[in-house]
């Protein structure tokens, strides 16, 4: 057992560490949910994309560096604790991008993935019907054959970025008489602003359009941009979520840096002993994902595959994320509710509380912890 | 002793809800937010028609002889209905005048009282601390601020404010007031009268916490029972109704608090009235955002107009840190 | 409304402080869940009870002084803040006694509350079988009639206090072949000295005979020590349980006692600010309990009855109780785990534990509230 | 990086767990708590003898090599299978003997330590704070003492000790040693070598408390599974399994702070590991005890060694507030 650095990952930090001192932007970015701030986003994509730090793990040829598992976290420790701004590409690089290299074509990942890295086209995700929450597999909108391709009626909601992104993947009935629900769905991608599209952007908490509603009225999706066999949608959509809850949605560099900062609010608040252990906690919690998460890496890297343990990553993060943010309102006092204060804590905040509803909510993950680490019996609820 | 409403406290409860229930009080919030004060100044005119704001000021001021325990009912009803505005301020304001003339200094309670009892005068106040932000003074006809002067406090008639900062609740428009301004008050009198303020505020603003509490669980016990996932209403699994049921013991457990430190105004008790119902509140806001799930993080959703009040209002007045450690430094 | 004291409640208050002051032993007894601190107990009860104080509740003429539930709510406070000694008395005049008010004879009242006031007679509860803990409908246990009386066989357990004291009360199946389980049920009292009787003490976590198991073999209940009509047991059984969970079991006094002691061993401590949080809230704690049963008692005397408010009661007591004295345990720091420290915490921390577990689980009383308070769907849990 | 445990630390545990297996661990504790440390001593030999308290001893001492990694497996595995006595303490001895030998004094170590690898001499250790007593000291040969002296701490062989007091957890018997006896080691080497003990105790005391962790929810896990109330295995409601969901949580993400603070021995981690592990470890003995319900609240129940376990050694050797306090204290 170790936790040792090879040379050449030490000198890929410190590459990493010295372009990012001198290429992170002094000050904030505006909110990634404003018009302006997408824009200014998708400028800082491009930046990391010219400097080849933008999907490091990729190959080189998509505009990668190949980076192994260690490497990718030591980049993303290096990218939080540098204080550089949130990804407005993550939903692609972390959901759509991992399920081209496992079920897409060689065309569709040379096509794609480079004008994903570099935030010229944005993905949002089109997972969530309006009646089909945490029960996936009773999705309604479908496909239909026409010629060259399909077309896409329906509703999709809670559609992050897509109020300000161009394209969107998800997945749709194509097979309405397939025996069983989560048979007969096909994973598609199309475009935000084809003709068919409505685009409703939804308020979330702060009135800002952090997500939106998709209207699609025969959506044309020409057959090159169906990702893997018609009506294997469900089975590669698992795969996804299996990532999306897995080792890459929350990258512990995230939370490290979270929680310096964390501290250095309760050293600038007179060090209020009252919140001390919460404080502390934040520390510990986030060494204790980070090491978690070495630990799945190297099982990973020793060729085990992420299961259920993605549920026990996904409802830590998710609780951590609101506890760490909790605790600095809490030393913010009664000045915490304001947003525009120094920080972000605020928007944090709001941001934290959709962990755990999102990507499978915290009550399915503790079922799913249950049934499937502990074997405890299924069925009642 | 009989820890009850009486029949009248109930029926004045029930005709405030009346009142509320018919004045659409969510698009009342949703313009306030959006910087026109209109429709919610129209409601005010009707809340203080019906008395909820002379139940902090004595007979001698025109009020209805300061009955705490009708406030704190009244200020209930205020959080179950959202209302939105100055109103732990207002309660602050008046229990500030009020004392000030009846221990001799009856001039400013002369010249604003008035117009706050008939709600013809929206007033909002900021006492030290807290970043030295008011509520709604844009909103506000008159704004007083309490800062400390060379001699101790002093109270100003603020003349003017700077821009409005957002707040997680967009229904609370703070901003700093300039400084200077018309002293109208200051010394030791002063300094017992901002203690009394701080009382009442504590008291309103528990009240209205517990309604906004017993309003969140009631919204997401109606929604848990009718929202269906895997075949059955999410309100039959067990960790849904544990939750709610968790939520319901705290408040439970609030109320009584509040009501009793309306009867005592001890400030003790004051101080665990506002630290529960804070904390109610917030838990039940949180309650409130898991169960309903995606739909509850919307701003779209009514229940978001009480969800975005839970916390600033845990911690306005007195947060429950601030309130425990004055518990203890109470405590016997 | 008002919490406004009549000068006669002052005057009765006033009394029974001046007399527990005068009679408060200096030095706490030793503990209950031994003979000899039993039987130290049995003496402080017969203290008591020559002065009128057993059972403030009762009528006078058995032995108590009519005391409405204001007064015993004072009564309580006063005698929890002298810092006199746990009632075991506690099981018959909380459980036995307002079941023989309900539903026994004037005969059985004679017979029995007298003895029982005075500690003369130490009654235990004899509910719980090993198959039926939280599901009380499913009891085994049999009566079979005989000659002017009957016979019990089966087996008890969880037994408080049945490791030292006299007699017994519970519920019992005397019509084996009733349509529903929770039918021919009859509730009935039995001597523990009597032949056919074993009592084995079970010892709780600290190794002391908090309870016992109950081997009956054909014991002899004479008719008279049937309470109400034999077929009832289970309505009387309810009845009982209703006011086990609801405004008796733990008095607000014992919390506003023990509150102010935690605040004693804080401020002994140092003031250390960590903990400040939950000192403070287990004096907000025991007010709120204070004013809740106030508008409980309120409720009740005005006619009023407990209904599934008591499960709220019971999660809250049982909660609080362990958080109070983990909060102390945590002020103790290491020395926390030596149980004969001064200030009987780590006793009363082992006592708290067993809180959320009798009388009903708290995950049962859970289900109560979001059933009957709430009007959640019943079925699933 | 490979931060799993390698093929040759997996069978060592995999060794330790059978030879624990094979010792009928729970009667062995039974005994301890009885006063009776015979069984109790013959499996310290066997422990011994397979190395475990060799693992924070250097090559130079005859010890293994100082393998926090290998102790921390090991000690997990004590926890598991509750091992009593002054498992800790005897890590920390170790440490602090081998630490002053290193450092140039070497003839503590020498006369000590031989007794304590081949598992002959059962010692124990007390450091200032938790109120001067001692683990244990009645069971073991030898009772070090580290107390403040005039000119800095020094380092003793307590004469004797007093009455053994009783713990939430019967298998630790703790009693003050008496005051005085040889004077062993003093001065500032001490001090550091003390440091390194703390160290070291934490780890063990951590890893142990992990194995208790695991060992309680693995039997809470089998329990529910079978205990059926109103028809149905009570593992199949909701709460129940909720409740474990978050104790396995716990328990995961202990873990790896424990074996990250063996490879790195920094302080901080340490106090992390100590402060995570005992939190867990704490945690699944509520949730083991609920969900129990009344059987597990029994001594007859072999549960309840390890139930008992917990609270103590979650404060033992720094409590999580101290841990807490150091981490902060340590922060860049």
């Amino acid at each position: 057992m170790d936790l040792d650095h090879t040379a050449e990952e030490d000198a890929f930090r410190a590459e990493a560490r010295e372009w990012l001192a001198a290429h992170v932007p002094d000050a904030p970015l505006p909110s990634l949910e404003t018009a302006e701030g997408f824009a200014a986003h998708r400028e800082w994509e491009a930046e990391l994309y010219a400097g080849r730090w933008s999907a490091v793990s990729w190959p080189e040829r998509f505009g990668g560096r190949g980076a192994d598992i260690f490497r990718w976290l030591a980049f993303e420790e290096e990218y939080w604790a540098a204080g550089a701004p949130g990804r407005v590409s993550q939903n692609g690089i972390s959901l759509l991008a991992p399920t081209l290299f496992d079920h897409g074509s060689e065309e569709q990942r040379a096509r794609i993935l480079p004008e994903m890295a570099r935030g010229a086209v944005v993905w949002a995700q089109a997972w969530s019907e309006p009646e089909a929450g945490s029960d996936l597999a009773s999705l309604r909108s479908r496909a239909v054959r026409t010629d060259g391709g399909w077309l896409l009626t329906g509703q999709k909601t809670w559609s992050s970025r897509a109020a300000f992104a161009d394209r969107a993947f998800g997945i749709f009935r194509t097979d309405p008489v397939a025996p069983r629900p989560h048979q007969g769905l096909t994973y598609l991608m199309f475009d935000l602003r084809a003709p068919g599209v409505t685009v409703r952007p939804i308020g979330r908490l702060d009135g800002r359009p952090a997500f939106a509603e998709l209207f699609l009225d025969e959506v044309f999706v020409p057959d090159e941009d169906v990702i893997g066999e018609p009506g294997q949608g469900w089975r590669i959509a698992m795969s996804t979520t299996g990532d999306e809850r897995g080792l890459t949605l929350r990258s512990p560099g995230r939370f490290l840096a979270a929680a310096d900062r964390l501290v250095r609010l309760w050293r600038e608040r007179g060090e209020d002993r009252g919140a001390r252990d919460r404080v502390a906690d934040a520390v510990i919690g986030a060494r204790a994902y980070q090491l978690f998460t070495y630990a799945g890496a190297s099982r990973f890297a020793a060729g085990g595959e992420m299961g259920a343990e993605s549920s026990l990553n996904k409802l830590f993060w998710s609780e951590y994320d609101i506890e760490l943010h909790e605790t600095a309102l809490e030393l913010l006092g009664a000045e915490a509710e304001l947003t525009d204060l120094a920080g972000g804590w605020g928007e944090g905040y709001i941001f934290a509380l959709a962990g755990p509803i999102y990507a499978g909510t915290n009550e399915i993950q503790r079922d799913i912890v249950a049934e499937r680490l502990l074997g405890l019996p299924k069925g009642r609820r | 002793m009989r820890f009850l409403p009486t029949a009248e406290q109930r029926d004045f409860t029930r005709s405030l809800d009346a009142l509320l229930t018919a004045s659409d009080t969510p698009s009342v919030v949703r313009s306030w937010s959006a910087g026109d004060p209109g429709p919610g100044r129209a409601l005010w005119a009707r809340l203080a028609e019906a008395g909820v704001f002379a139940l902090a000021a004595p007979e001698a001021q025109d009020g209805m002889g300061r009955l705490p325990v009708e406030l704190a009912l009244a200020y209930r009803e205020l959080g179950r209905h959202a209302v939105p505005g100055p109103l732990v301020e207002t309660a602050a304001v008046t229990a500030l005048l009020s004392h000030l003339a009846d221990a001799g200094d009856p001039a400013p309670a002369k010249r604003l009282l008035p117009g706050v009892l008939t709600g013809e005068s929206v007033v909002t106040l900021g006492v030290p601390g807290g970043g030295g932000y008011v509520l709604d003074a844009e909103g506000a006809d008159v704004v007083l601020v309490v800062k400390a002067g060379a001699t101790g406090p002093e109270l100003r008639l603020a003349p003017g404010h700077g821009p409005v900062h957002p707040s997680l609740d967009p229904a609370r428009r703070l901003a700093r007031p300039d400084p200077g301004g018309e002293l109208l008050a200051a010394g030791p009198l002063l300094a017992e009268a901002v203690g009394c303020a701080v009382r009442w505020a504590r008291l309103a603003a528990a009240a209205q916490a517990v309604g906004v509490a017993e309003e969140l669980l009631r919204r997401t016990v109606a929604y848990v029972k009718q929202r269906t996932q895997f075949g059955v209403p999410i309100g039959s699994f067990q960790a849904v109704k544990h939750r709610l049921a968790d939520t319901l013991l705290a408040v439970e457990f609030a109320r009584p608090l509040v009501y009793g430190a309306a009867l005592t105004l001890a400030p003790a008790d004051l101080a665990a009235a506002k630290a529960a119902a804070g904390e109610a509140a917030y838990a039940s806001s949180r309650a409130a955002l898991q169960l309903h799930g995606a739909i509850g993080y919307t701003e779209e959703l009514d229940l978001s107009l009480w969800l975005r009040k839970a916390r600033p209002l845990r911690d306005a007045w007195g947060t429950p840190a601030e309130c425990r450690a004055e518990i203890l430094a109470a405590h016997p």
